[in-house]
């Protein structure tokens, strides 16, 4: 009878712990936005299922000896899984539209306003009882107005690996619900004749600009803000792989092999995260809706700074296109083209979306690299 | 740290971090600008020397493999609940 | 001249051990069966080699510092690497006949029988001289009788590592010989009238049962037995992969890239722990005849469990599926179709065999947490 | 341990755990009679319900992307050829 | 205004040193090679580019804690990723020509005699001042001369890792320069009429021959040079997935998923060892010098054994043939067939290159093999 | 180490080397041609004996198995939409 004893000590019935019960919930919130609302799946999925996974009471998988907890400090606590997923990145992004019309550079600079405005609110959050951001918790919290995910993953896993959890489910959930955030702010910010706007076709692009893109980029940034330098090496490191022509073999393995195998370990890794001592805590609500804040006011200053630029070229520049500046690529830029078609059916601005989305891209990444060069010691 | 040095150190967090963000972006654009004059300067008549049809054939290799496979599956599917 | 004596003393020639050359032969034969007799060659051909390189003098290959022995400790000695490869598999699943007809667990838990039965083997055979296997020894040898690759490497690694590699290297082998040990049995404990029973159709399975059925197995084991949870949770894991419909990214690099890659590994890493000194020893003669014993029991069990849902309702269940809850997937299913063919060309077994061969990978599963819980520690 | 004591080690673990495990799966039956009973309360009608045509494609939503992308590239591309 | 100095003491111009900029400029020219000439793109893109992201000032990717100096421990310091790739070369190498015709591997040991004459040089270089090779960095150096960049990699990695930057850098290069190093060599010593000689058809080999030949060549290693077992088993394991037919899956794997991966990862851990104390020094320009020697003479010594097989064979065989034994694997091989058929429009040499071409392979490897066990303690 | 020690040191490295490798080498002519002999008696007719055509279908188990799994479930959901 001893044996029954053991095995029933043994038991998950025997050991759940409230707050796993909860926490177990989450994850299966999580799984079913990501599979009935298509909310970022290929993230939410495997973090939902990791979140599961890591709160069964005994067999601490997301422990220290437990795959989740092994794949995490390899792969999330070293930043190695996101700067490959942007290398990933970089070999999938086109950045043509960019360099064809680099003033949209400026949209991607402007949108980076909403990290800087949560910045400050989680800090005045202090003010609220039971709060009590540091500054590094308060600079990973605001990278999710930087709607990049493995941005905000690498600089969280920096500077404040407990909200890790928190900051990933919150980054990735709100660029889920950038189709449902921005078109009322960006409908509120402009007029029906600016919407209406319809831009200059792009000038195609060479092959020889391509390929000197990213050493310019690099260029600027191991110069300024070398700390931003792991992110945006790699994602231009992709890109160059994807522009060069010459290595069509690793351009397809990071754009397949290796983002699908280290995106599903990244997601577990995560998942792993999720446990309720740090998950159900009053800070998480006030995560969740600094997020909100963060990706609301990076929508109205690219929409802001797009019509700046309106008036500045004389109307040539449709407003709406500052709002892809967020980045949540292809997302925001197709928002853009839906609600550019609801004002002028024949406008289609996905294309010219697309130069200020890879910007908001670059820029977040440079914001990363302002806050870990003054936040991050 | 008391709650206004955090708020004064976030502020001037934000300053600092937005205009270092727009310097880096403005001076891209710059560079950008000067990185198309060279290149143009350097393979003149844009994407034509680099950039042969042929090239871009090859180029879109791996989207196109994967289509056609989509799309041979897709209509061998159709075509079996036809015939059904 | 000394350089003549150094090289020499280098040689394989100088140093070569008998053992050595031994488990060369063995490894050849492991290929042998791999090639010319196509038994389970994915496992047993890398495991082969493996097994060669680790036994040539000098080089250390699968020491410490060599190849071989590095990738066993990170990917064997922590359980990473059969946990991907279940992930791999759940991917690779269908359990659409199972959930069809959840009553065919009822097969794959009665051919779980061949585990314990094997288990109280292997403690008896300690009474025959040079046998001294602990409780641990002989869970881990008698999860063989689970008929499943994974499985079996993870519970060894935990209970009994030094067994590992002639426990890998029966599953394997006595897995691909399920065509040849079942039928006798099957054919021994059914009459004809029994193998000639034409099932009905199994009803179709919606999408949302399918998404529900990961959630509802890891919830039980969650509850019941959390010491099966990194198991069941990885297979249930890359079965939402499969089913959920939005992440066929990533579903395809569970089933392919993930898999692959770490079955290379894994073989190589299992051959690395065929030394002399552990293979070439009685135990390993035992650990043989157990596992044919194990097979041959678990299969005689499910077929008898198969004859009691006959009569239990009233003659609609052949009892052949029974066979095929040992899992082995696929081939003890399609072993069952044979089989049953023989006795009536136009029974078409095969759908209804992968429900109790499915249900039988579930309940090893099961089966190893109930051995984790009672005899791991 | 000598044994006898391993052997009735063994047999216990042997009753205990062909118990666990047909608990196990007996029970994993009633759930999954309740799991289906529960879907088609929920989505009636089987299959259908969860996929329609419109989700499927929906479903296809990063392929959609690709797609897009490696459409507009090329349009982009066809231009630039024509104009020169 | 202290967040301003801060932020200007974070930047890269405010830490650039001399040294990095002429790195990055060398990573930079790597890169220029690699896409404008083709130079063995593969590999010298990742170096260049990991050498341009390990000199940025301040980020430390190439240190301890950054990503390339992670990958760099993990994959090039235990020799992981060279011996995967060799299973990669074995799994894409087609061996029949040489089983054909095994003859050829007298000009595959041939030519392995540019790597020891380099050896000699790589040491009397000493009596210049400012130079000062050990035997064991001497040996890493001469490995340059088997133009095959894996061995390179893994006996520098052993033997003089800091010397493995050059050494790899060089190995690349000199392999790229084939078509422009080895036509005049191979012209001076020829006549027209040795030149023009048509090589009779190699016979057919039965699939029972490709799968015996991993293991008669790794048995020959096992017995004589077990210091080359890692390389040559390696290289034997790939082959042996190819040719078995039984583990497409795997084949594939290591043909495609394993290679690209890891081709991706040690480019950039290679050139994160190309530091401007350890690359810009007079042993580089040695390096290079010793390199070019290298390559030279083991063309010259290959051709020179083709012409004494020419002799004995009685005008068979086509001296040109020689000088694909110093594997650059195709590359050599289609050097000859052009400088064949610049001789005789209707001589296709390709297949009859291919023997001595995977022979130089193996000799190289042979070759490392002698230099780990004399050199390497 | 003197520089002359170790000239002589490369020097007797050299010979050695170029020795053990000619020796391997030439020793592995004599086993091929060894094996291809043995491989003539024990399958004798070159290719054909290992290779037959029931072989290579055989070769495509897992493929097979997959199909078998692909198609069964096609049946299936087929099957289900033509119910309702
Ligand atoms: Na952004
Ligand atoms: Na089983
Ligand atoms: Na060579």
């Amino acid at each position: 009878m001893a044996e029954l004893l053991t095995l029933w000590q043994s038991t998950g019935v025997a050991n759940f712990v409230w707050g796993q019960l909860l926490m177990i919930a989450v994850g299966c919130g999580l799984v079913y936005l990501a599979i009935a609302k298509k909310f970022e799946p290929l993230l939410l999925l495997p973090i939902g299922f990791g979140c599961v996974l890591s709160n069964i009471p005994v067999a601490g998988i997301g422990g220290p000896d437990g795959l989740l907890g092994m794949i995490y400090s390899v792969g999330v606590e070293t930043g190695i899984f996101p700067l490959l997923i942007f290398m990933g990145v970089g070999a999938l992004t086109d950045f043509g539209a960019l360099i064809a019309r680099p003033s949209t550079l400026l949209l991607g600079a402007a949108a980076q306003f909403g990290i800087f405005a949560t910045l400050l609110g989680a800090v005045a959050l202090n003010f609220v009882p039971g709060f009590n951001f540091t500054l590094q918790d308060a600079s990973a919290i605001a990278i999710i107005g930087g709607a990049d995910g493995p941005t905000a993953i690498f600089l969280a896993s920096r500077l404040a690996p407990d909200l890790l959890g928190a900051i990933a489910v919150a980054a990735y959930s709100y660029m889920a619900l950038v189709p449902i955030i921005q078109p009322p702010i960006m409908r509120a910010l402009t007029t029906k004749k600016e919407r209406e706007v319809v831009m200059q076709q792009l000038r195609p692009v060479s092959r020889l600009e391509r390929i000197l893109f990213p050493f310019v980029v690099l260029a600027l940034c191991a110069l300024l803000l070398p700390s931003a330098a792991p992110l945006i090496g790699m994602l231009m490191f992709g890109n160059l792989l994807r522009e060069s022509g010459v290595v069509e073999r690793l351009s397809r393995a990071a754009q397949n092999e290796i983002i699908n195998i280290v995106t599903i370990m990244l997601g577990l890794a995560i998942g792993s995260k999720l446990s309720a001592d740090k998950f159900l805590a009053l800070e998480t609500l006030g995560i969740l809706v600094l997020g909100a804040l963060a990706f609301s006011i990076g929508t109205a200053t690219g929409v802001l700074m797009g019509k700046i630029m309106y008036r500045a070229t004389g109307g040539k520049v449709n407003p709406l296109i500052g709002a892809a500046g967020v980045s949540a690529v292809p997302m925001a830029a197709r928002v853009v083209n839906r609600v550019g078609l609801d004002a002028n059916p024949h406008n289609f601005l996905l294309m010219h979306a697309m130069g200020p989305n890879v910007a908001g891209v670059i820029g977040s990444a440079v914001a990363a690299g302002v806050l870990l060069a003054l936040a991050g010691s | 740290m008391p709650e206004t040095t955090l708020i004064a150190d976030s502020l001037s967090l934000m300053a600092i971090g937005m205009g270092t963000v727009f310097s880096f972006l403005l001076l891209l654009v710059l560079l950008l600008k000067g990185m198309s004059w060279l290149a143009e300067k350097l393979a003149p008549g844009g994407v034509e020397p680099l950039l042969t049809p042929a090239q871009v054939s090859r180029n879109g290799q791996t989207a196109d493999a994967e289509l056609v496979a989509v799309i041979s599956a897709a209509v061998a599917r159709y075509r079996s609940h036809r015939r059904q």
